[in-house]
C-alpha cells in the first residue's frame, strides 16, 4: 500500500467551492450560471472517480499541508486522504450530485422558485463540504467540513422563507450545531487522552490504554454528536422538518449527503479512532445497537403513520440509516461490510424516491401519501418507478 | 518593552486604526477636534501597550479613556452624551480601583517597574495581604475597563450610541488593549506564581468569566438594536479571554492573544458593516434587517461572513481562537471552563442565528410596510417582490442596482456608502476566514513570548 | 485595635473618602454632584499615595533641607494625577452642560427614562 | 496623632460628608472647595508642598471655578429640603467598600513609620541622591518629575491636550475651521 502525494483530493474539495464566486457573479443570467455548476459537479465527479483505480489497487492519495492548529503532542495538519471508505463517500456524493444538478435545474424553473442564485450557490457549497468529509485524514479536519457543512445547508432548509421553513432551519442548526459542539468536546477529550486526533486503521493505540471512563465519555460526545445528523432517536426530529426544503435538497442532502455524513462520522469513530476492538473492550457497542435498533423500529412505525410523502419519507430515512449504524455496532466484519454497502444503496433509493415523490409541481403543495392520489392514473410513470424502487429496497431487506 | 504580544497589540492597534480612518473619512463626523481626539486614542493605546512601568499604564489608560469618552459624544445627539458621562464616570472609578491597586503594590514593594515588581512581589510573599489586594484592586479595576458581565453597564450605550465609526473603533482596540493590559499586569508583574500560590485568585477569575461569557450571551439574545447586541456580545468574548487568561499555561494564553485580536477584527467590521447598512437603508434594529440581502448583497454578505466567524464556524479566526482556548483548559482539567466555553459557541450562535435569518430568509416588504422613516427601501421592496412574481430571474437580480442610490432618496440624504467603507468591511471579512488558516506560524512566533511570560 | 487606628488612621481616612465618592456617584441623583464624587473618591486615592510617603519627622524632599526626606515619587504620582484628575472633570462637566442644552434636567433619573423613550 | 492634624481630618471628613448630603449643588461645591482647601493642608503637613500647592490651585481653584460655571450655564435645583434623602442601596456599597478596604488595614504599614518598603526602596534612595547630582535641581520632586518619569508627564500634558480637544469635540467649538 503506497501513499501518493497528490493535490486531486484538495481539488476535489476545492473545485465546487470555488464554483460558488463564478455561480454568484453570473447572477442575472441562469444559462451561464446552471452551466457552472453542471461544470463543477462534473469535475468533481471527474477528479473523485480518477482515483478510483489507484484506490482499488490499494494506494491512498493524499495532500497534506501541514499544521493548522495544535495538539498535545502532535500537532494537527491539515490534511485530505483517499482510503476506500472515504472515497467511497465522495463518489456517492459527487455522483449524485451530477444527476441532482439537472434535477435540480429543471424542478427550480419549474416552479419559478426564488432566489435560485443563492440556492445554487449554497448546493455547490454543501457538496465541497460532504467531500471534505468523505476526504479528512483527522478528526479535526472532519469537525471543520462537517460544521461547514451545516452551514452550507442551512439556507437549503430555510430556501421558502415562509414561517415554516425558518422554523426548520432554526431548528436545524440548532440541533446540528449542538451536534457539532459535541463533536468539538469529543475531539478535545481524545486529544487530551491520546496527544492526536489522526485517523488510524484499527483505532487509536493510545485509546486503548486510556482510562475507561473518559473514553466512555469521548466516545459518547463523538457518537452523541455525529447521532444528530445520522438521526438517531431521540435526536431525530429536525430531519422531517427539514423536508419543507426544494426537493433536490431533501434528497441530495436529507437522504444522501447530511445524513450520511453523520453516519460516516460515526464509521469514522468507530472503525479509526477508537477501533472496534477496543469500542468492544469498552462496552460501548451493545448500547449503541440498542439505540440503532429502537430507532430502526420506532422510526419505521412513525413512517407508517405519516401522511405526508416526504415525511414519510424522511421517517424512513430516519430508519434506514440505523441499519448502517447498527451494522457498525455489531462490531462484526460482516455486520460491518453490510451497513457500509447500505451506505450506497440507501443513497440511489431514497434519492430516486424523493425525485419521483414530487415529479409534477402540482403536488409539491400536498405531496401525500394517500393511496387515492398516489395512483398511476394522475402519474402514471413516476408512480410506476416509485413502487418499483420502493419493491427494490423491500427486496433489499430494508425498507 | 516590546514581546511578541505587544508588538502584536501595536500592530493591531495601528492596523485597525487604519482601517476605520478609511471608514470615517467618509462615514465619520468630520470636524478637527474629532481626528485630533483619534489620534490621542491611538496614542493612548499605543502607549498602553508598549510601557512596562504600572504607572505609566495609568496614565496612558487615562489618556485611552479621555480620548474614548469625548469620541463616543462625538456627534450632536443627547443620547450619546449621556452614554458618554456615564462612561466617563464608571470608566474613572476603574482607573482610580487601578491606581489604588497600584499604591497597594507599591507600599508593599517600594516600586512601580513592573519587572522589578515581580522580583520585589516574590520577596514581600505571594500570600501577603498587601499584594493580594493590589491584585484585586488591579483586576477589579480593568475588569470595568475591558467590561467583564456586572461590571459591564457602561459599555452597551457607549457602543450603541456613539458613531458607527467610533464605535468600531472602541470596540476595536479600548477593551482589546485592556485587556491585554489584565494579562501584562498579571503575568509580568504578578508573575504565574502568584495565581499558583493563590489558586482562590485564578479560580475568581474563570469563575468571572464564566459567568461574563453566559450573562453576555443572554443579554445579547434579548437585545432589539443590532448595535447594542454587538455590545453584548462583546461582554462575553472578553469573557474567553479572561477565562484563558485565568488557566497559567501556554496554549490557552496564545488562545487569549488569537482570540483579542480575532475579536478585535470582527467585532471592529461587524460594527462597521452595522454602520454600512444603516447609512444605506436606515436599518437599525433586529426587526429592520429583515431580507437585507435583496437591498444590501455585499453588506448583508458581509455581515453574514463575520457573524459565522464570531460564533466560531471553522477554519475561521473565531474557531482556531476558541479551539486554542478549550485545548488549554483541557490541558489544565478544568472541565467546568470547558463546557462553558464549548458551550458559548452554541450562545454566540443563538443571537447571531436571528440576525442571519432574518437577513436571508426574510421577505423584506412584509416587516418593512409598517416601520416608519424607512421608507426609503419601500420602493426597492415592490421591485424585489416583481422580480420573484416573474420567476426564472430571481430575486437578486432586482438588487443589482447600485446600493449606495438605495439611501440615497430620502432617508440620511447626506451620507452615502462609498467604496472606501464597503472596502474596509469586505476585507476584514475575507480576513476573518483567512487568518484562520495562517494562525499557527503566528502561535510559533509567539511561543516564546508565551513561554517567558508564563515562567518568570 | 486602638493602636492600629493611632498609627493608620490617614489609610482609614482613605477608605473613609473613597465610601463617600462611591456613595455620592451611585446616590446621588444631580449629575454634577456624580461629578464632585467623583473628585472625592479620587482625592482618597491621592492620600494613600501621600500617606505612604511620609516619614515621621522627615523634611519636604528639598535637597536644602536637613535629611532625611520623605519620599519624593508618590509626591509626583500624584501631582500627575491631580492634573489628570481635573481634565476629568472638566470634559465631564462639558458633557453636562451639553445634556442639559438637549435634556433641560441633569436628573439622572429622569435623563435615563427619556433615553428609554427615544 | 496632633490635635492640629485631628482637627484637619475632622474637617476634611465632614466637608466630603457635606458635600454628599447638601442638597443645594452650589452648597455643595463650596463645601467641596473648603474639602479641597482642607485637603492642600494635610498635603502639607505631610511634607508634600508641592502637591499641597497644586491641589489648592487646581482643586480648591480650578476645579470650583469650573463648577461655578457649569451650575452658571445650567440650573441649580433648589428644594424646599436641606438635606438630600439617604439612598440606601448606595449608602451599601460604599459601607461595604469601606469594610473590604478596611481589612487590609492592619496588613498596611504605620504611617510614618521608617521601615516602611517605601520608605527603604531604592528608588526612594536613588531619587534623594542623584537628584541634584543629575538633574541640577534641589527639589527632588521637581527632578523626578521632569527628568526621571518625564514620560508621566509627557502623559500629563497629553491629558490636558485631550480635556481641551475633548471639550471642543464635546461642545462643538470649531476653532480649526
Amino acid at each position: 500500500m503506497t501513499e501518493i502525494d497528490s493535490l486531486r483530493p484538495l481539488a476535489a474539495v476545492l473545485v465546487s467551492a470555488v464554483a460558488i464566486a463564478p455561480i454568484l457573479a453570473s447572477y442575472r443570467r441562469p444559462n451561464l450560471r446552471e452551466g457552472w455548476t453542471m461544470l463543477a459537479a462534473l469535475t468533481t465527479f471527474g477528479l473523485v472517480a480518477s482515483m478510483v483505480p489507484g484506490v482499488l489497487a490499494g494506494d491512498t492519495y493524499v495532500t497534506d499541508f501541514g499544521t493548522f492548529v495544535p495538539g498535545v503532542e502532535s500537532n494537527v495538519a491539515f490534511a485530505l486522504r483517499v482510503d476506500p471508505l472515504g472515497l467511497l463517500f465522495a463518489l456517492l456524493a459527487s455522483t449524485l450530485w451530477v444527476i441532482t444538478s439537472l434535477y435540480s435545474i429543471g424542478y427550480m424553473r419549474g416552479l419559478n422558485e426564488n432566489d435560485q442564485t443563492r440556492y445554487f450557490a449554497a448546493f455547490a457549497g454543501s457538496v465541497s463540504a460532504a467531500v471534505g468529509v468523505a476526504l479528512a485524514d483527522n478528526l479535526v479536519v472532519l469537525f471543520v467540513f462537517y460544521e461547514l457543512l451545516t452551514v452550507a445547508t442551512y439556507p437549503l432548509v430555510a430556501h421558502d422563507q415562509t414561517d415554516e421553513a425558518r422554523r426548520a432551519g432554526r431548528k436545524y442548526l440548532a440541533y446540528t450545531f449542538g451536534g457539532g459542539v459535541a463533536v468539538l468536546a469529543g475531539t478535545l477529550l481524545v486529544v487530551w487522552l491520546t496527544g492526536t486526533v489522526d485517523f488510524s486503521a484499527g483505532g487509536i493505540a493510545a485509546l486503548a490504554e486510556a482510562d475507561p471512563a473518559l473514553a466512555r465519555v469521548a466516545f459518547a460526545l463523538l457518537v452523541g454528536g455525529f447521532g444528530v445528523k445520522a438521526a438517531l432517536m431521540p435526536l431525530h426530529s429536525w430531519l422531517p422538518d427539514a423536508m419543507v426544503a426544494p426537493t433536490p435538497v431533501s434528497g441530495l442532502l436529507h437522504a444522501v449527503a447530511v445524513v450520511k455524513s453523520g453516519v460516516f462520522g460515526i464509521a469514522r469513530v468507530v472503525l479509526d479512532v477508537f477501533g472496534p476492538e477496543t469500542v468492544g473492550d469498552l462496552g460501548m457497542g451493545l448500547p449503541l445497537a440498542a439505540v440503532a435498533a429502537f430507532t430502526l423500529i420506532a422510526a419505521s412505525i412513525i413512517a407508517l403513520r405519516q401522511d405526508n410523502l416526504k415525511r414519510r419519507l424522511a421517517f424512513s430515512t430516519v430508519s434506514q440509516l440505523s441499519y448502517i449504524v447498527l451494522g457498525l455496532a455489531v462490531l462484526h466484519p460482516r455486520a460491518l461490510t453490510g451497513g457500509l454497502l447500505h451506505i450506497p444503496a440507501h443513497a440511489f433509493m431514497k434519492l430516486t424516491l424523493f425525485f419521483c415523490a414530487t415529479t409534477s409541481p402540482r403536488w409539491r403543495a400536498s405531496a401525500s401519501a394517500c393511496p387515492r392520489r398516489w395512483s398511476r392514473s394522475r402519474l402514471p410513470r413516476s408512480g410506476w418507478r416509485a413502487s418499483r424502487w420502493s419493491r427494490a429496497s423491500s427486496a433489499s431487506g430494508t425498507c | 518593552m516590546i514581546d511578541g504580544l505587544s508588538g502584536t497589540m501595536i500592530v493591531l492597534v495601528a492596523v485597525s486604526a487604519l482601517g476605520v480612518l478609511s471608514y470615517a473619512r467618509a462615514a465619520g463626523p468630520r470636524s478637527n477636534p474629532f481626528y485630533a481626539a483619534y489620534l490621542l486614542l491611538v496614542a493612548g493605546l499605543t502607549g498602553m501597550s508598549v510601557t512596562g512601568d504600572l504607572f505609566n499604564l495609568y496614565v496612558f489608560l487615562e489618556i485611552t479613556g479621555l480620548a474614548a469618552y469625548v469620541l463616543v459624544a462625538s456627534d450632536d445627539s443627547g443620547r450619546s452624551a449621556i452614554a458618554a458621562l456615564r462612561y466617563l464616570l464608571i470608566g474613572t472609578v476603574g482607573a482610580s480601583l487601578f491606581l489604588l491597586g497600584i499604591g497597594y503594590a507599591y507600599i508593599a514593594t517600594g516600586t512601580l517597574n513592573m519587572g522589578d515588581l515581580a522580583t520585589q512581589i516574590a520577596e514581600v510573599g505571594y500570600t501577603a495581604t498587601l499584594v493580594q489586594a493590589a491584585f484585586a484592586f488591579v483586576v477589579v479595576g480593568l475588569f470595568i475597563k475591558v467590561a467583564i458581565f456586572p461590571l459591564h453597564t457602561w459599555q452597551p450605550e457607549a457602543y450603541a450610541s456613539a458613531p458607527d465609526s467610533v464605535s468600531a473603533l472602541i470596540s476595536a482596540l479600548v477593551s482589546t488593549v485592556s485587556a491585554y493590559a489584565l494579562v501584562r499586569v498579571v503575568y509580568t508583574a504578578f508573575t504565574a506564581d502568584f495565581l499558583e500560590a493563590n489558586p482562590l485568585a485564578a479560580d475568581l477569575l474563570g469563575a468571572a468569566a464564566a459567568v461574563s461569557i453566559v450573562a453576555g450571551s443572554l443579554l445579547a439574545v434579548a437585545q432589539s438594536e443590532v448595535k447594542r447586541m454587538l455590545a453584548y456580545s462583546s461582554v462575553a468574548q472578553f469573557g474567553l479571554v479572561v477565562a484563558a487568561a485565568s488557566l497559567v499555561n501556554e496554549t490557552a494564553m496564545i488562545g487569549a492573544v488569537v482570540h483579542l485580536v480575532g475579536h478585535a477584527l470582527m467585532k471592529g467590521s461587524l460594527f462597521l458593516a452595522a454602520g454600512v447598512v444603516a447609512t444605506a437603508t436606515g436599518a437599525r434594529t433586529v426587526s429592520e434587517y429583515d431580507g437585507l440581502v435583496d437591498r444590501l448583497p455585499v453588506g448583508a454578505g458581509a455581515f453574514g461572513v463575520l457573524a459565522l466567524a464570531m460564533v466560531g464556524v471553522p477554519p475561521t479566526l473565531g474557531f482556531v481562537g476558541k479551539w486554542y482556548i478549550a485545548l488549554g483548559a483541557v490541558e489544565s482539567g478544568s472541565w467546568v471552563l470547558v463546557v462553558v466555553i464549548v458551550a458559548s459557541t452554541l450562545l454566540t450562535l443563538a443571537y447571531f442565528a436571528r440576525l442571519v435569518e432574518r437577513m436571508f430568509f426574510r421577505d423584506p416588504a412584509t416587516a418593512l410596510a409598517d416601520e416608519v422613516g424607512v421608507a426609503a427601501s419601500e420602493d426597492e421592496a415592490e421591485v424585489v417582490a416583481d422580480g420573484s412574481d416573474l420567476g426564472a430571474t430571481d430575486g437578486v437580480v432586482t438588487s443589482g442596482s447600485d446600493p449606495a442610490t438605495d439611501g440615497g432618496d430620502d432617508a440620511p440624504s447626506t451620507d452615502r456608502v462609498t467604496f472606501g467603507m464597503y472596502a474596509v468591511v469586505v476585507v476584514t471579512a475575507v480576513l476573518a476566514v483567512a487568518l484562520g488558516l495562517a494562525v499557527f506560524e503566528y502561535a510559533e512566533f509567539l511561543e516564546p513570548t508565551i513561554t517567558r511570560l508564563l515562567t518568570p | 485595635m486602638i493602636d492600629l487606628l493611632a498609627t493608620r488612621y490617614y489609610y482609614l481616612v482613605t477608605f473613609l473618602l473613597l465610601g463617600v465618592g462611591a456613595y455620592m456617584m451611585i446616590g446621588n441623583r444631580n449629575l454634577v454632584k456624580k461629578v464632585i464624587g467623583m473628585n472625592i473618591f479620587q482625592t482618597g486615592i491621592f492620600l494613600f499615595f501621600i500617606a505612604a510617603a511620609y516619614l515621621e519627622g522627615a523634611s519636604p524632599p528639598v535637597l536644602t533641607a536637613e535629611a532625611p526626606h520623605v519620599s519624593p515619587l508618590p509626591h509626583v504620582l500624584i501631582l500627575t494625577a491631580i492634573v489628570v484628575g481635573v481634565s476629568l472633570t472638566a470634559v465631564a462637566l462639558g458633557l453636562i452642560v451639553r445634556i442639559y442644552a438637549d435634556y433641560g434636567t441633569l436628573d439622572a433619573e429622569v435623563l435615563w427614562e427619556v433615553r428609554h423613550d427615544d | 496623632m496632633s490635635p492640629i492634624e485631628f482637627a484637619l481630618v475632622a474637617f476634611v471628613l465632614a466637608c466630603a460628608l457635606a458635600t454628599a448630603v447638601l442638597r443645594d449643588v452650589l452648597g455643595s461645591i463650596i463645601a467641596f472647595a473648603a474639602y479641597s482647601l482642607g485637603i492642600a493642608v494635610i498635603w502639607v503637613v505631610l511634607r508634600a508642598p508641592d502637591v499641597g500647592l497644586t491641589e489648592a490651585a487646581v482643586g480648591a481653584g480650578v476645579t470650583t471655578v469650573l463648577f461655578l460655571l457649569t451650575i452658571a450655564k445650567t440650573v441649580r435645583p433648589s428644594g424646599e429640603r436641606i438635606l438630600e434623602r439617604l439612598d440606601l442601596p448606595a449608602l451599601g456599597v460604599a459601607v461595604a467598600l469601606v469594610g473590604v478596604l478596611a481589612t487590609t488595614l492592619g496588613a498596611l504599614p504605620p504611617v510614618g513609620g521608617s521601615e516602611t518598603p517605601v520608605i527603604t526602596s531604592e528608588v526612594t534612595a536613588y531619587y534623594l541622591e542623584h537628584a541634584y547630582k543629575e538633574a541640577g535641581v534641589k527639589n527632588a520632586v521637581t527632578a523626578v518629575l521632569a527628568a526621571y518619569r518625564g514620560f508621566d508627564t509627557l502623559g500629563e500634558a497629553v491629558v490636558v491636550y485631550s480635556a481641551g480637544v475633548g471639550i471642543l469635540v464635546v461642545l462643538h467649538r470649531e476653532v480649526f475651521a
